[in-house]
């Protein structure tokens, strides 16, 4: 089955579309008319492929879990190390494609969102190596749990904008970037860091992201001549997931998207929205969402601040409504127990987010057997948070 | 139910086009300051002159509002209010005012509710229109309809940034009125006008003759004036709301004065 | 030249050695001979090979900075990238070498020494990886300034054990392992981090570190098409700066180590053994090292952990006395000032250490024209100093 | 100026073997717990019966000692004293003592200062031998040459994990003494002997018939004399240093009382 979506009009079924202040519709078709013109063009693609070959240290491997696989004896588990990219996660695969259409169309200043930091400081990565003018927004909340990531972005020359509205966390940030963007469209290049947001940002990430699955999918055939089982992600706004399963849509391989179940589903204190959410617009496009009955959003949580969003990407809607993958999701207390066992294990510190796809092995494995293989989409490097993990083990640093 | 009898919008356009006047159209949001003084403020603003009112509702994500109409919107969820309850200030206000009433509020607050059960909802409080700033004529059909159904006017946006494509296809959508962005930007009072504005609205004169309405960043009487020469509707917003939000004890009179003050302003 | 040392005895010259308690001798012989066998042993390097590809992420890029180059407006300057390895920094091309051989051994134990924790998590990667019981010396100053890795070291299923002797820092760590060494060598492989340490260690981490330069050597005949004219790299105890440097010793291309001038080489507090200490023996070598007249070890500094330490390897004492490579040191400031450099031209953060030979360009790039192609290594990434560069910059987090 | 005379080292072993007593040799540190006091200690120790002084001239990384030693070290050197303060130190003693004194430090502490000029003002201050815990035979040529050129005995060590050819090796070069290790570790009083001692004792007993010492983890009067019944000579380190360092104040006389009841059991 070829999947050919987005319609037209940015549509994938019902979900996706333009839901932005008219004063953007003009700059959303520039975009969308660039990145068509862009994104079979041989020089584009040439250039794009060059950085990510020397820069962003691409492709990534494809790692034999040895020592997990042993552990749980079933099947063979792999891990594609998108940690081991040029910043410590997948964000600089989307950030360096969108800073080469930025720099074509003449644009000289990029906005960006960033909630922990990881996507603020891929947007400062690119913007620095492209010579943009970069301005970040980061809610004032995180601007101070975070503190090392923001002045991280100052070394690499971008100025961060606390965002003092609404809960001054991501969802904050994006809504005040789409403001600033509302205001400087003309110069500007806004940046997002998922696939979300209105059309084309969701199908432009993932085609920056889907380098993740080509590449696992043609590491695969070539190390076990064959393709995998299952293929494991964890789900924020969903393009690390995106990134990886769509090469692999339709052909069979189970795709299963993992949710931060935070407190639990029944806390209403997680980040579930393709799990507990409901339909509706949030942040330029239709999709599940953590809302209240009147449509005021709610706010999320997880443990890892990359997926500690009300929203998701609007493709997985699709993939969801259409069964394409399946989603599930896992607490923060399992997550934890997760970057335990890898660090342990592998000698490799899972991101926080990615743990939550490392976790769900607890919960598949025994129905699988010796000869299925997994692949698990190891998002980022979990480094970032050894003070977060510290303080939820209990142990003073 | 498909009510049938002529928009209050449209019949307080038609009248003003008729005395060559441009009209009024306050911004107040459900709940600000407090669920009580909103209903007062609709009444007092209308007496005191409006032609239109704009009655938001708050939202969490207000995406296309700029510090003051946000920091309104945190306020006023704070008190509980909720569409419903906005809806029910509405019917309340109608008791005293035939003013025309456009509820200005988020898609996603739409949707949510359900388009059939909103449109339906406001009509029969007495809403006359919806503005909803984030839907753009690409994604508006299903709730136009839903709104014509129910005699509502669905108001879109015009900016700036517009092609003239594109203005062509939301003045052929839009009803009662043409929400004209005056700037590339969010709500807030601003202190001088862009300069630009003539040529946006002639653009947009040039499409359709449709009443054409210019909010964002307009607060003083003179700003109030300029539009009115070459508009058919002055939207003034964050620059009440902020007037509102300094002393809630006496805000419904000195809404009543600005509004006053604004209306002699543009009818000099 | 045919550059063929140590002699059989480890020497260098007359650097080198084999100066331990007698206990380890035969503990030294022993890893000299299992070195000797499988060292040049078809299935250890295969095997190692494996494990560099698979899991280090090597080969690492070759990168060519443009935009410092750029800047410079001289030479071209390329990065060879040992910051994206696994784990941040070059310290694992020679723990997975070093647990390789240990596990052929027989040995169930590792025991490493560590100053701000980099040679430390790269010892507890590897013992993870192969099932190591591992334990890590570090002063008891440095397990407090460093708390974020002595977790994730705790993590890696690493005990890390304070040291209360001496200056309670690096040499003090080295002490206490050596004597952990000599108390349990029957069972326990003692995992040096850097080309110091007694026979056959210079040499055994040399070798594990070359292929920093041999890769470089390969990809700068297949960029470029000849050799580098400089190659710049800094010099703690030298594994990085060895490990590139080795492949070229003798090609007529000049090799700078850059030792760390800490307040300044005029202050005393500095950690450049090379360009301002005496020969004399350390930690079981003979070389150049910070003391009094009597021999007392003296205290090192360097804004840079990595680089503080008294001693350097012998080999590069004698590459030093013999012209095989030149040596000169950069303050902590400029040291920091190169770091804030290269975050905001190439959008990459060096490790302090390695921002140390970034720091050397604004000294020698005046005299190279554009013809020229200097390499830097960029031995590790700066993420980890973050704090200690807001904090020297007087920035509060 | 090569000395001649024979080293009182060879002297005293001699002297013991002829009525089949072992040596009972005590550490002292330089400095420990101060400067005149490790002077007072030098010859009380020798009074009480030590047959050979080993004295420690206190070093910066001291990375064949226990934590007991390692401590004294670092008091020591905050006192200022230094190679030639030791020296001078055994210069002075020597106006009260004929005892045998052979300094113990650390290979950087020689090479720095000079190998030539570390033996030559050894000799003339009256050490007899050099012990070096860090020199194995394979580096120890230069040194042994030039302590050999003073009349210094280059006392060499031994461990349970030589083998026996590094045994042989070592006997063959060392001077005065063969220091054996008692086990694989570094000094500090233990409670019990290790098991293995005898065999290793007897290992090395096959490849020379120079004196053997045991040293590291000799605390107890009866494990000296366990130990006087395999060896040549006992070594006793950290236990003493402990002692000195548990009270300053008289520590003079406790030392010299422990010694003795050492004495007294070896001789038993
Ligand atoms: C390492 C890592 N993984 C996953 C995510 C979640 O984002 P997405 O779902 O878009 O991949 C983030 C976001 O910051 C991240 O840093
Ligand atoms: C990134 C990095 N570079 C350099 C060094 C210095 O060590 P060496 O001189 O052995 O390469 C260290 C030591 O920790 C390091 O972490």
């Amino acid at each position: 089955m070829q999947h050919v979506l987005p319609d037209e009009r940015g549509h994938y079924g019902e979900f996706g579309g333009k839901f932005v202040p008219e004063t953007l519709m003009t700059a959303l078709e520039e975009l969308e008319a660039a990145y068509a013109r862009y994104k079979d063009d041989p020089k584009f693609k040439t250039e794009l492929e060059f950085y990510q070959r020397t820069y962003i240290g691409r492709p990534t491997l494809l790692y034999f879990a040895e020592q997990l696989t042993k552990h749980y004896g079933k099947a063979k588990i792999y891990l594609k190390r998108e940690d081991l990219c040029h910043g410590g996660a997948h964000k600089i695969n989307n950030t360096i494609g969108q800073a080469l259409l930025a720099k074509r169309m003449g644009k000289k200043r990029i906005i960006a969102e960033t909630g922990a930091g990881q996507h603020g400081v891929a947007s400062a990565t690119a913007a620095a190596l492209f010579e943009f003018e970069c301005q970040v927004y980061m809610g004032e909340e995180d601007t101070r749990r975070q503190s090392l990531n923001v002045f991280r972005m100052n070394l690499l020359g971008t100025e961060v904008i606390p965002v003092t509205s609404g809960t001054r966390t991501l969802k904050d940030a994006m809504n005040e970037a789409i403001r600033d963007w509302v205001t400087n469209v003309e110069t500007t290049h806004y940046m997002i860091g998922s696939v979300a947001g209105p059309h084309p940002y969701p199908m432009m990430v993932r085609d920056f992201q889907r380098i993740i699955g080509d590449e696992t999918r043609e590491q695969m055939l070539k190390i076990e001549g064959r393709m995998p089982d299952y293929i494991i992600a964890c789900v924020g706004g969903g393009s690390n997931a995106m990134g990886i399963f769509y090469p692999f849509v339709g052909t069979g391989v189970k795709l299963i998207g993992i949710e931060p179940a935070g407190y639990g589903l029944d806390t209403g204190r997680h980040g579930a929205p393709l799990t507990k959410g409901d339909k509706g617009v949030l942040h330029g496009s239709l999709s599940y969402l953590l809302q209240d009955e009147y449509g005021q959003i709610l706010p999320a949580h997880s443990i890892s601040a990359g997926l500690d969003y009300p929203g998701v990407g609007p493709e997985h809607s699709y993939f969801k409504d259409n069964g394409l993958a399946e989603y599930s999701s896992i607490t923060d207390k399992e997550a934890l127990a997760a970057f335990q066992l890898l660090s342990k294990k592998e000698g490799i510190l899972p991101a926080l987010e990615s743990a939550h796809a490392v976790a769900y092995l607890e919960k598949m494995i025994d129905k699988t057997s010796k000869d299925d293989i997994i692949v698990i989409n190891l998002s980022g490097r979990g480094d970032k948070d050894v003070q977060v993990v510290a303080d939820a083990l209990g142990v003073r640093l | 139910m498909v009510v049938t009898k002529l928009n209050r919008i449209d019949e307080i356009f038609k009248q003003l086009r008729a005395t060559k006047r441009s009209a009024l159209m306050p911004y107040l949001m459900a709940g600000y300051p407090d669920i009580e003084a909103s209903l007062s403020l609709l009444i007092s603003v209308a007496e005191a002159g409006a032609d239109l009112i704009e009655f938001g509702i708050p939202y969490s994500d207000p995406l296309a509002d700029g510090p003051t109409i946000q920091a309104a919107s945190e306020v006023a969820l704070t008190t509980g209010v909720n569409t419903d309850i906005a809806f029910d200030l509405v019917k309340k206000a109608r008791e005293k005012i035939e003013t025309p009433i456009a509820v200005m509020t988020y898609y996603n607050a739409i949707y949510r509710y359900g388009l059939e059960r909103f449109a339906g909802n406001a009509a029969e409080s007495g809403v006359d229109g919806v503005i909803c700033p984030d839907l753009p004529p690409e994604e508006a059909s299903p709730w136009s309809e839903a709104a014509a159904q129910y005699g509502l006017a669905n108001i879109m946006f015009a900016a700036p940034t517009s092609t003239n494509e594109r203005l062509k296809k939301i003045a052929h959508m839009s009803r009662g009125f043409i929400y004209c962005v005056s700037l590339t930007g969010v709500t807030g009072a601003r202190t001088n006008l862009p300069s630009n504005l003539t040529d946006f609205i002639g653009r947009v004169r040039k499409v359709t003759d449709k009443p054409l309405a210019v909010g964002f960043g307009i607060s003083q009487p003179e700003q109030a004036k300029q539009v009115a020469d070459i508009a058919d509707g002055v939207i003034i917003g964050s620059a009440l709301v902020s007037l509102i939000g300094a002393d809630r004890e006496t805000c419904t009179d000195a809404a009543a004065a600005y509004i006053s003050k604004i209306r002699e302003a543009m009818d000099s």
